[in-house]
Formats: structure tokens, C-alpha cells, sequence
């Protein structure tokens, strides 16, 4: 019951676990806090501002001075809200998200815990925060956040299937090197999904993944074009629209520690993590601090992509969010995966794998412009209320 | 307020911020020197002798700057106000043009938020007329503590032109305690954001830890 | 055909003015069965109806082929104090690009009318304004909520817009207002 | 009192009040939407929140001092409420304006028309949900006409520059190539527009086909400006009934056959190129020449008379009905407004769509809440 941290040996599995976690709590909010920062400044940069620049050298203590007037917030809770769900609702969407860091492959061998089915239990875990947002949508009384709640509820499951086989179909085809010498394929194992790709990362493999898992993960973080929970301009704030002070704080932190976990998540599966131009250049590993520095490039790749769409792509609507998830996305990447299974069974050569994502990736485009130009029919029951209602 | 010698006050009321006053007199006792000390051991382990009329923490750890509890909550507050989206009339179009990237206000950290509950200032840009008064006393009563009114335009502050017309309310201070006033119609952005800057100021000099009552 | 009295202010000499330039013949061939007196506007043609009249004379100025007012401008009303409401009527023929006002007077004791959302659509809000502007009761109005004034405060008898309805006093506010007074302890 | 037990798939329909203070309201105007699911079954639109009496107020002020209740009735382009209180007053004391001044009138109502069509396409990019980037482009477009506008007349919004009679002063010297420094920016940002939103299929997908209503509906409400021209209908007052010099321009009025809310966005975006042709062809005719008649009135008493003068204004059909009994107030002004009777067809335009969809359909009609309630 003892393992080694830092290099002290025999230290108590409890302590190296809290050591841990406490390490990556401290690491998080900082990161987090840079995050809130970083959006602010990227954001005002897209829209020719300057951003926070008042507060701090260069407006870098903006997040601490955001954090800490939340805390001296009052505290409210409309009369008849639900106590209980008002209360927990913040913890439901808060700590799936941190659990979620256990898995995550910064350096080399450096993780909470290397878990086998590392994949399947950041799948698990991200998809309680839904039940967060119902919860707060449905236990602060405001109609606005009920709605908001319906549609946070809506769009996290149907975006959680995309996504899920976005990750089965990269962990079928990961090539894991076996004690005796030959290669078994597939593999949940994030160390060993990374490790695998020290030649050529996955997404040479699986473009069309990429794209979706990216199409995906905007859907899971609520960032605009699927903002719809929390739009502004429809449903004012969603289910935190009853929030405030700190428990409105632990929300808009949640959101942000997702968006960390989801882009350490995308440099990891796709881009190789710490493994991928290391394996080129040299057979043994890099030092550490290098590895940091190319997982942090990576994952900011991802970042900015998100910071990008949000400041130019207008919102869907809840049924043509829908539509896109079940009638598009789901079918693609049933096909994706199939085709995955036939090479691994027949061992075709892994080059039809790039074929066939950069022919999903058109297909993908070409069902998406399809679908816009054709001419929208009402509602069907909307015909029926409009001649009822005139 | 003499500091009583020996006791480390934690909460010191003078502002700390000021450089901690140099001991003047010279140290009275002479530095001890521990027996078979080796001359370069790290001076860390040299025991302090608690010398009279300075903090403990002081001279244990020089560097460090105390900073009353309450300046630091007001300055966080002073550079993180968030005003909701609420414009009225035609001082909300100037309102919505200092948030633009030509005035900008994100610069001071001032976002406009779009629910009651996690703005902190509540601007009142335009007419309040008397079927919208009991909207804004609502929206007031619904912002967190501390909260603060800007009455933006001659319309919130006493009507302005409207003034002779019986369905208009004659400034808003009728219904909501206002904090700054602005004048014009409409007020420059300028003019907002040296309300802004005001409202800075009187909170910095305000430094109310529980924020004003009802 | 009722002869045209000039109505005092300085028309063209011509005593019997005959509104050659406008619509003035259509317009009375068209509402030949409704005594008309007109009047000659700044820019386009008053015509003047009764009261009990009024939405007929409208109807039958809308489906006329030849002057087709399917456009409703305006619809206003002027207090005109001891001579009682004028309700205005401005129409517009969007194919015929053409121009007519219709001005009716109601007597103070009965400021009532027949809604002419029956003719057009576009006179529904209109007329609830110049209701509870005027104090005009427009009969057979789909929806007789006010429009401008507080519906939950009962605010019938107050109407804004008639001459009689005084401009409020501005009051002095030098200290005594709710404002909050910086010194005051722990007030408000 | 006796509740029957619902069927247990009946659902409930919810009464939700988008209300007077919401972000994407365009001031306070309030509608209760019941909507089941998310398709609206009924909209009660509720306005009047910001009737602060301007008519009532008019009449107590003398023909001159009017204006300035005009430029805050229709604070997104006072120039061209203002030219139709001055055209009112022109018309019933038949005063004559110099031919320069009406040139200026001109130019300045057409940038204004300029500016108030970017602020609809920067409001109407936050409708839509695009965050700020669409609104910033447009204030960027905005601030520099407005910094014209305060070379011009003193102040950003609130001009009073129309005077009974001609211009209050004359224009700054550099006034012509102020002007074409301006519309190479306008330009410049119309084609940041359309790159920015007009192509994009999210933009499409979420506005074609929403809100639909047919030209007879359109002229039945009594619709006017750019929502009735968007169903087809090219009732275009500068080109049915021209006033100043606008028979003088060649242009055509821009219709466009869709009567949904991507045709009313594309109408606005041709005006700005539209207009931006206009001031060129305006400055061209532009000759130097007194601004004011030699002799007004001290005093100005205007004749005993009516007039009901209509003009094109951004969002439509502005129209003073002035009554004057001979004194030097009016005796009645009426402001007709075009959001008003834009603002009717909401409800019609919006029943079995979806609350999204409501929520840009009122982005479309582009409404000016002091228009609206006066």
C-alpha cells in the first residue's frame, strides 16, 4: 500500500492520492483563471478592443479580482426555489469536472492514476454535469431556467453519442507493443493511446474524428454555435440565470475547467501528447519540462479554436442542433467506426483509414450545405397552430 | 495608536500599504552568537531575538506586506464591476457605444452582464416612466449586495425634457438609491466612464465590507 | 352633392372651389351616398363624413376599383376643446399611389364610433391609443385594452392627450427626494 | 371546485414573459410568449413603457424649440425625424428653403439612414447570437458617421441641426471629402458584413424561411420601410411621393420577395450600398448658396391649417400631423411611427415558430422603443 511520489519511496497510497489531487486543484484554478483571462483578451483582440488592462500589469489580475468580488457576493436564493437542488446543483456540475482531471496525461508517467479503462471513466464522468444543469435549471423556480435547463438536458445527450464513438473509434486502432513482442490493437489506456503515437499522431488517422470530436466537444462545453442553454439574447443566462456570488462562481469555473480537460483530452487522443515529435527525433522520451511545453501548445491549439468560433458563428436552434447531432454526426461516425473494423480484421492497409475520414469530412460539408439551402418548411405542428392562430 | 511592543497585532488598523516605519533607533541588543557556529551556516537558523516595538512577522519574514482584509476586498470590487444590460431609452444607445471597442469599456473589467443576479451596478439609462418604475425598483431589490445605481442622462436624474408630463417619473432617486449622477442628454461615453471612475473612487474611499443595507 | 362652404382661412378666391387638381371627383363619385363637405389640405385632400356614416364611407373608399385605399396611414384624433374630437383618418392606395384624409367630429358628451379595424387590420392599435388618449370609445374594438397606460393600474378616466389634462408641475428636489444622502447613517 | 384529472399526455403550455428587461428587447418592450415546447402558440406583445409623452409635450413648446422632442423620438436617426417637424412647419407657414439647404438635408438623412441600419445589422447579430464581434463592426462603421455628425452639428445624437427655414449654421469647410472619407468606410464595412454574416450557413439556416408574411398582410398592417419592402411591395416614399430633391436621383427602391427575416436583413444591407450611391450622387449636384431665407420671422406664428407631412425614414414611414390654430405652438402634433405599425404584425409573424425564432422576428422589424410609445 505504497507507492512513490517525488522520488520519496513507501509514502501512503492515501497521501500520494491527496498529494495529487491537491496539486492538481491548485494547478487548475490557476490555469482556469488564465483561461478567463485569456478569452477576455482573445475575444476584445477579435473585436479590435483591448480587453482588461486596468487591473494589474496588463490586466492579468482581472480573474483574481472577478474571483474575489464573487466571494464577497451576497448570496441569494429566490423564496420558493428547491433548497436542495439549489444548493447541490453547483457541486453536481463542479466535481464531475475535476474527477475528470484523474485520467489526464500531462508528462510522461505523471497522472493522479493510470487507469485501464482511462477513456470509458472521463466519458462516465463528464456526463453527470448534466445532470448539474437540470438540477439548476429546474430547482431555481424561473422559467427562463427551467427552459434552459430542458435544453441543456437536450443537447448534452445527444452530443454525448458523437462524441463517445469519436473516442471508441481512435482507442480501436491504437497499437499497444505487448510484453513478447507483437502488437495487440486497441487500448483505453490514455498513457498507452499517447504513447502509441510517437511516430504518427492520430490524426493523420482519423481526421474525420477530429472534426467531430471538435464539432462534439463544443456541443459537451455549451460554447457557442450550441450556446443554447445559456444565450443570452433567448433565454437570459439559462439555468444560472437564479445564481449569484460564489455559487454562480463555481458554474462559470466549472465551464472553464471543462474547456482545460477537453483540450488536454484533444492534444492527448489526437495530437500525441507528450509522445508524438518526440518518437521522430529520438528513441527514449524528452525531459519533462519539454513534454509540458508540448502538451500546453497543444491543448492551447484547441483553445483558441474554441475562443475563435465563439466570436463568429451565430447560434443554432434547438432543432437544427438536434437534427445535426442525430442525423449527421451519429451516422458518420457509425461508418467511421465500421470501417475501422474492417481494417483491423482484414489488415488492410492503415492508409484507408486517412481515405475514408477525408471522404466523411466532405460528406460531412456537403450533408451540412445540403441541408441549409434546401427550403425550410415550417414546423409541421407550427402549420397547423399558424391557421388555428391567423 | 502605539503598537504594543512584543505582540504581533495581526489586524493593524494603519494602512500597512505605507512602508512599515524603519526601526530609527539603532537595534538595542547585540546579535548573539550561537556557540561552534560555523560562519557560513545559513543565517536562517540564527535564532530572532524579539526586538522591542516591531512585529514579530516583521522581522521574521522582512518581505512580507499586510494589507487590511477590507482594501483588498474593495479594490477586487473597484476593478470588477459588472453593470446589467438594462437601457431604457436613447442614453442606452451611448451606454451600448462605450462598451464598444472605440470607447471600451472592458478595459476597466466592466462587463455587461444579462441577469440581475450576478450584476453589481445597476445603470439607468433613460426615461423611468411610471409603468416601467416598478420594473427597475424590482430588478434593484433582485442585485446581490453590494450594489450600486448609476442614474445615467438628465431623463433618470429628474426627468429631463420629459419632465412636464405627469407619466414620467421625476428622476429615479423616487424609487432606487441613486450612487452617481451623470448629466447630458445623452452623456458623452466620456462622461460614463468618468462615472465609472467615481464610482471607483467612492468605493475604494466607501471600503463597506457587507455593502450598503436594504 | 352638398355645396362646398369655405371654412374661413384664405382658400382660392373662387367661391365655389371646385378641387379640380384633386381626387375631389372620384372621391365624390364614389361616396355619392354619403353627404361629404370638403376641405383642401396642405398637401392632400380633407374630406369631411358624419359621424354615423364614417366606417361605411371608409368601406366604400377601400373596395372602390377606381380609388382602392388598401393602405391606412394614420389614424389620430385632435381635441378641439369646445368643438369636441376630430378622429383623422389617413389613407393611402399603394397601386394608385394617391392620398386622402377622412376627418370626422364627435361632440364631447358622446365621444363614440364604430372601429374601422373591420375595414383595416392596421387600425387596431391605433384606435386603442386614441382611446384611452381621447377618451374615445371605439364599438366592437376586438381589444379594448389600453395600450400606452399601465393595464393593472385603473386608469380609465385619465386621458393625456386632451387640452384639458394638466402638465405636471416640476418639483423642486433639493434634498428632500429618497436620494441618497451620503452622511445619513445607515438610512435607506 | 372540481379539477378533472388531466390526461396524463396532456401537456402543460408555459407563459413565459420576455420582459421589459431582457438583452435582445431593443429597450423595454415586453411580450408574454405561451409557448408549448418550444413552439410559440401565442404572443401578447405589451408596449408603452416608454411613453413619455412627446406629442403632449410639443404642444406646449413654440415651433422652433419641437425639434428637440423630435431627435429623441427617434434617437437612431434624428436627422430624418427632424426633417419631417421642419417640412411640417415649412409647409403650413409655406416658407421657402434654399436649394442648398435641401441638398444638406438630404445628404445628412441618407448617412443617417447609413448609421441606423448598422446599429439594426450590430443589434441584430446579438439577436441572432453571435457574441459582439457583428455589434463592434458596426459601431465601428457607426462612430465614424457620428463623428461627422459632431463636426456638423456639436453632438453625437441629438442634433437639432433642421431648422424651419433651412440649416441652423453652415457645414464645416471640408464638409464634401468628410463625407467620401465616410462612405469609403461605410463600404468598406458593408462588405465586412456580408463576409461576416450573410454567407454563413448557420446565418442562413437560422433566418431563411422565418417569420413569413405575405405582401397583402404587409400593406393590410399598415407596414412600412424595409419589413413591408422585404414581401415585395416597393412603397418607397422617397420614390412614390418624392420630397426635397429625390425625383433628381436615379435609384429604384430594393425589394425583395422572401417576406422572411434573412430578406428584411438583406434589404437593410442593399440601402447602405444604395444610399452610400445617393450621397454620391448628391454631393455631386451640391453648389455653394445661402442655407437660410433672407428674412424669417422673429416670432414664428405659422397660419391657421393642417398637414400631414410624411417622410422615408430608416425603419419607415415618419409622419408629423401638424395642426396649428395660428398661435406659435402647434395646436396638435401627431408622430405617426412606423415600428408601431411594424410592431403589430409581430404576433402574426411569429405564432408556430419557435421562441428563438420570435426572438430574431422582433430583431427584424428593427424597433425604436421611443418611436413606438412617444
Amino acid at each position: 500500500m505504497s507507492t512513490e511520489i517525488f522520488g520519496i519511496e513507501n509514502v501512503n497510497v492515501w497521501v500520494d492520492g491527496l498529494i495529487r489531487v491537491l496539486l492538481i486543484v491548485g494547478f487548475m484554478t490557476v490555469v482556469v483563471m488564465g483561461l478567463i483571462y485569456g478569452e477576455r483578451k482573445i475575444l476584445a483582440r477579435f473585436q479590435q478592443r483591448l480587453g482588461p488592462t486596468r487591473t494589474g500589469p496588463m490586466g492579468l489580475l482581472q480573474s483574481v479580482a472577478d474571483a474575489l468580488k464573487l466571494v464577497g457576493k451576497e448570496d441569494l436564493r429566490p423564496r420558493n426555489a428547491d433548497p436542495w437542488t439549489f444548493e447541490l446543483a453547483p457541486y453536481l456540475v463542479f466535481v464531475p469536472v475535476f474527477l475528470g482531471f484523474v485520467i489526464v496525461p500531462f508528462v510522461l508517467d505523471w497522472q493522479i492514476r493510470i487507469l485501464e479503462l482511462g477513456l470509458l471513466y472521463f466519458v462516465a464522468i463528464t456526463g453527470v454535469n448534466i445532470v448539474g444543469w437540470i438540477m439548476a435549471g429546474w430547482g431555481s423556480d424561473n422559467r427562463y431556467a427551467m427552459i434552459g435547463g430542458m435544453r441543456a438536458a437536450a443537447q448534452g445527450i445527444s452530443y454525448e453519442l458523437p462524441l463517445v464513438l469519436a473516442l471508441v473509434s481512435v482507442a480501436m486502432v491504437v497499437e499497444v507493443p505487448l510484453a513478447d513482442g507483437e502488437v495487440a490493437r486497441g487500448s483505453l489506456n490514455l498513457n498507452e493511446i499517447v504513447a502509441s503515437q510517437h511516430e504518427v499522431p492520430n490524426i493523420v488517422w482519423q481526421p474525420l474524428v477530429v472534426v467531430v470530436f471538435f464539432i462534439a466537444g463544443l456541443a459537451e462545453l455549451n460554447r457557442t454555435p450550441f450556446d443554447i442553454p445559456v444565450g443570452e439574447s433567448e433565454v437570459v443566462g439559462g439555468p444560472f440565470v437564479e445564481y449569484s456570488g460564489i455559487r454562480w462562481s463555481m458554474f462559470f469555473l466549472a465551464e472553464y475547467a471543462a474547456l482545460l480537460i477537453m483540450s488536454l483530452l484533444f492534444a492527448a487522443v489526437f495530437l500525441g501528447g507528450w509522445a508524438w515529435p518526440a518518437g521522430i527525433f529520438t528513441d527514449e522520451d524528452w525531459p519533462r519540462w519539454a513534454q509540458a511545453l508540448l502538451v500546453a501548445g497543444k491543448a492551447s491549439i484547441f483553445v483558441f479554436m474554441v475562443f475563435w468560433v465563439r466570436a463568429s458563428v451565430p447560434r443554432l436552434r434547438i432543432d437544427q442542433l438536434m437534427g445535426f447531432s442525430w442525423k449527421i454526426l451519429l451516422p458518420l461516425m457509425l461508418a467511421q467506426v465500421m470501417v475501422n473494423g474492417l481494417v483491423l480484421v482484414y489488415d488492410w492497409p492503415e492508409i484507408i483509414l486517412t481515405v475514408v475520414g477525408l471522404i466523411g469530412i466532405v460528406a460531412l460539408f456537403a450533408m451540412v450545405d445540403r441541408a441549409v439551402r434546401q427550403p425550410r418548411q415550417r414546423p409541421a405542428s407550427a402549420a397547423q397552430l399558424q391557421s388555428e392562430a391567423v | 495608536m502605539a503598537i504594543t511592543p512584543g505582540t504581533a497585532t495581526t489586524e493593524t488598523a494603519e494602512l500597512a500599504v505605507a512602508p512599515p516605519e524603519t526601526a530609527s533607533e539603532a537595534p538595542p541588543a547585540p546579535e548573539p552568537m550561537m556557540p561552534g557556529e560555523h560562519p557560513n551556516e545559513i543565517p536562517a537558523l540564527v535564532p530572532i531575538v524579539p526586538q522591542p516595538g516591531k512585529a514579530l512577522y516583521r522581522q521574521a519574514l522582512p518581505g512580507v506586506m499586510q494589507v487590511p482584509a477590507d482594501l483588498v476586498l474593495a479594490a477586487a470590487r473597484k476593478s470588477s464591476l459588472w453593470p446589467m444590460t438594462f437601457g431604457l431609452a436613447c442614453c442606452a444607445i451611448e451606454m451600448i457605444g462605450t462598451y464598444m471597442s472605440h470607447y471600451d469599456l472592458d478595459r476597466f473589467g466592466i462587463v455587461p452582464w444579462p441577469s440581475p443576479r450576478q450584476s453589481d451596478v445597476m445603470i439607468v439609462a433613460g426615461t423611468v416612466t411610471k409603468k416601467m418604475a416598478p420594473a427597475v425598483k424590482l430588478l434593484y431589490e433582485q442585485m446581490p449586495n453590494p450594489k450600486w445605481v448609476i442614474s445615467m442622462g438628465a431623463c433618470a436624474t429628474n426627468g429631463g425634457p420629459y419632465t412636464r408630463y405627469d407619466r414620467v417619473l421625476q428622476g429615479v432617486d423616487k424609487i432606487v438609491p441613486v450612487d452617481v449622477y451623470v448629466p447630458g442628454c445623452p452623456p458623452r461615453p466620456e462622461a460614463l466612464i468618468d462615472s465609472f471612475l467615481a464610482l471607483q473612487d467612492m468605493i475604494m474611499e466607501e471600503r463597506s465590507t457587507e455593502g450598503r443595507g436594504a | 352633392m352638398t355645396t362646398d362652404e369655405t371654412n374661413g382661412e384664405a382658400v382660392e378666391e373662387t367661391p365655389p372651389d371646385t378641387f379640380e387638381g384633386t381626387l375631389w371627383p372620384d372621391v365624390n363619385r364614389a361616396l355619392s351616398a354619403v353627404d361629404v363637405r370638403p376641405e383642401r389640405g396642405a398637401l392632400d385632400l380633407i374630406v369631411h363624413l358624419p359621424r354615423k356614416d364614417v366606417i361605411r364611407g371608409l368601406g366604400m373608399l377601400k373596395h372602390d376599383d377606381e380609388l382602392h385605399f388598401d393602405y391606412l396611414r394614420s389614424l389620430t384624433a385632435v381635441d378641439n376643446e369646445d368643438e369636441g374630437v376630430d378622429v383623422v383618418y389617413h389613407l393611402y392606395s399603394v397601386s394608385k399611389n394617391h392620398n386622402l384624409t377622412v376627418k370626422t367630429t364627435l361632440a364631447n358628451e358622446d365621444k363614440v364610433l364604430e372601429t374601422a379595424t373591420t375595414v383595416w387590420q392596421a387600425a387596431n392599435w391605433l384606435e386603442r391609443e386614441v382611446a384611452e388618449m381621447f377618451g374615445v370609445t371605439f364599438n366592437g374594438h376586438p381589444d379594448p385594452r389600453p395600450l400606452l397606460m399601465p393595464e393593472d393600474v385603473d386608469l380609465s378616466d385619465v386621458h393625456p392627450l386632451l387640452k384639458s389634462h394638466p402638465f405636471a408641475e416640476i418639483d423642486v428636489l433639493q434634498g428632500e427626494g429618497l436620494g441618497h444622502d451620503r452622511d445619513a447613517p445607515g438610512d435607506v | 371546485m372540481v379539477v378533472e384529472a388531466p390526461s396524463e399526455f396532456e401537456t402543460q403550455d408555459l407563459l413565459i414573459n420576455v420582459g421589459p428587461q431582457h438583452p435582445s428587447t431593443h429597450g423595454v418592450f415586453r411580450m408574454v410568449l405561451e409557448i408549448d415546447g418550444e413552439v410559440v402558440k401565442d404572443l401578447v406583445p405589451y408596449i408603452g413603457y416608454l411613453h413619455r409623452g412627446a406629442e403632449k409635450l410639443c404642444e406646449n413648446n413654440d415651433f422652433r424649440q419641437g425639434i428637440g422632442y423630435m431627435d429623441r423620438t427617434e434617437y437612431l436617426a434624428a436627422h430624418n425625424a427632424e426633417l419631417s417637424y421642419v417640412m411640417a412647419v415649412e409647409a403650413l407657414g409655406e416658407i421657402e428653403v434654399p436649394e442648398r439647404a435641401q441638398w444638406i438635408r438630404m445628404i445628412l438623412c441618407e448617412l443617417n439612414r447609413i448609421s441606423s441600419h448598422f446599429m439594426f445589422l450590430g443589434a441584430f447579430g446579438i439577436d441572432v447570437g453571435v457574441f459582439g464581434t457583428p455589434f463592434i463592426y458596426a459601431w465601428r462603421e457607426r462612430e465614424t458617421i457620428i463623428d461627422l455628425f459632431e463636426e456638423i452639428s456639436g453632438d453625437r445624437m441629438m442634433y437639432a441641426y433642421f431648422r424651419a427655414g433651412g440649416l441652423a449654421w453652415e457645414v464645416p469647410a471640408n464638409f464634401e471629402n468628410r463625407v467620401r472619407e465616410v462612405l469609403a468606410s461605410a463600404q468598406q464595412g458593408v462588405k465586412d458584413f456580408d463576409g461576416l454574416l450573410t454567407e454563413n450557413e448557420i446565418f442562413i439556416a437560422r433566418t431563411k424561411g422565418v417569420g413569413f408574411i405575405s405582401a397583402e398582410d404587409a400593406i393590410e398592417m399598415g407596414m412600412s420601410g424595409p419589413t413591408i419592402r422585404a414581401s415585395g411591395v416597393p412603397l418607397d416614399i422617397r420614390k412614390t411621393e418624392p420630397y426635397l430633391f429625390y425625383d433628381q436621383l436615379d435609384f429604384e427602391p430594393i425589394t425583395a420577395n422572401g417576406g422572411d427575416v434573412f430578406d428584411r436583413y438583406i434589404v437593410r444591407l442593399q440601402e447602405i450600398s444604395q444610399s452610400i450611391d445617393l450621397i454620391g450622387q448628391c454631393l455631386e449636384r451640391l453648389q455653394p448658396g445661402p442655407i437660410t431665407p433672407e428674412r424669417m420671422p422673429r416670432m414664428l406664428r405659422l397660419p391657421e391649417g393642417e398637414a400631414y407631412i410624411r417622410t422615408e425614414a430608416p425603419r419607415g414611414e415618419y409622419g408629423v400631423y401638424m395642426v396649428s390654430k395660428g398661435g406659435n405652438k402647434p395646436h396638435r402634433l401627431k408622430v405617426r411611427s412606423a415600428c408601431l405599425s411594424n410592431l403589430q404584425a409581430l404576433k402574426q409573424m411569429s405564432v408556430g415558430q419557435y421562441v428563438a425564432d420570435a426572438i430574431i422576428i422582433l430583431g427584424s422589424i428593427d424597433i425604436v422603443l421611443s418611436e413606438v410609445d412617444r
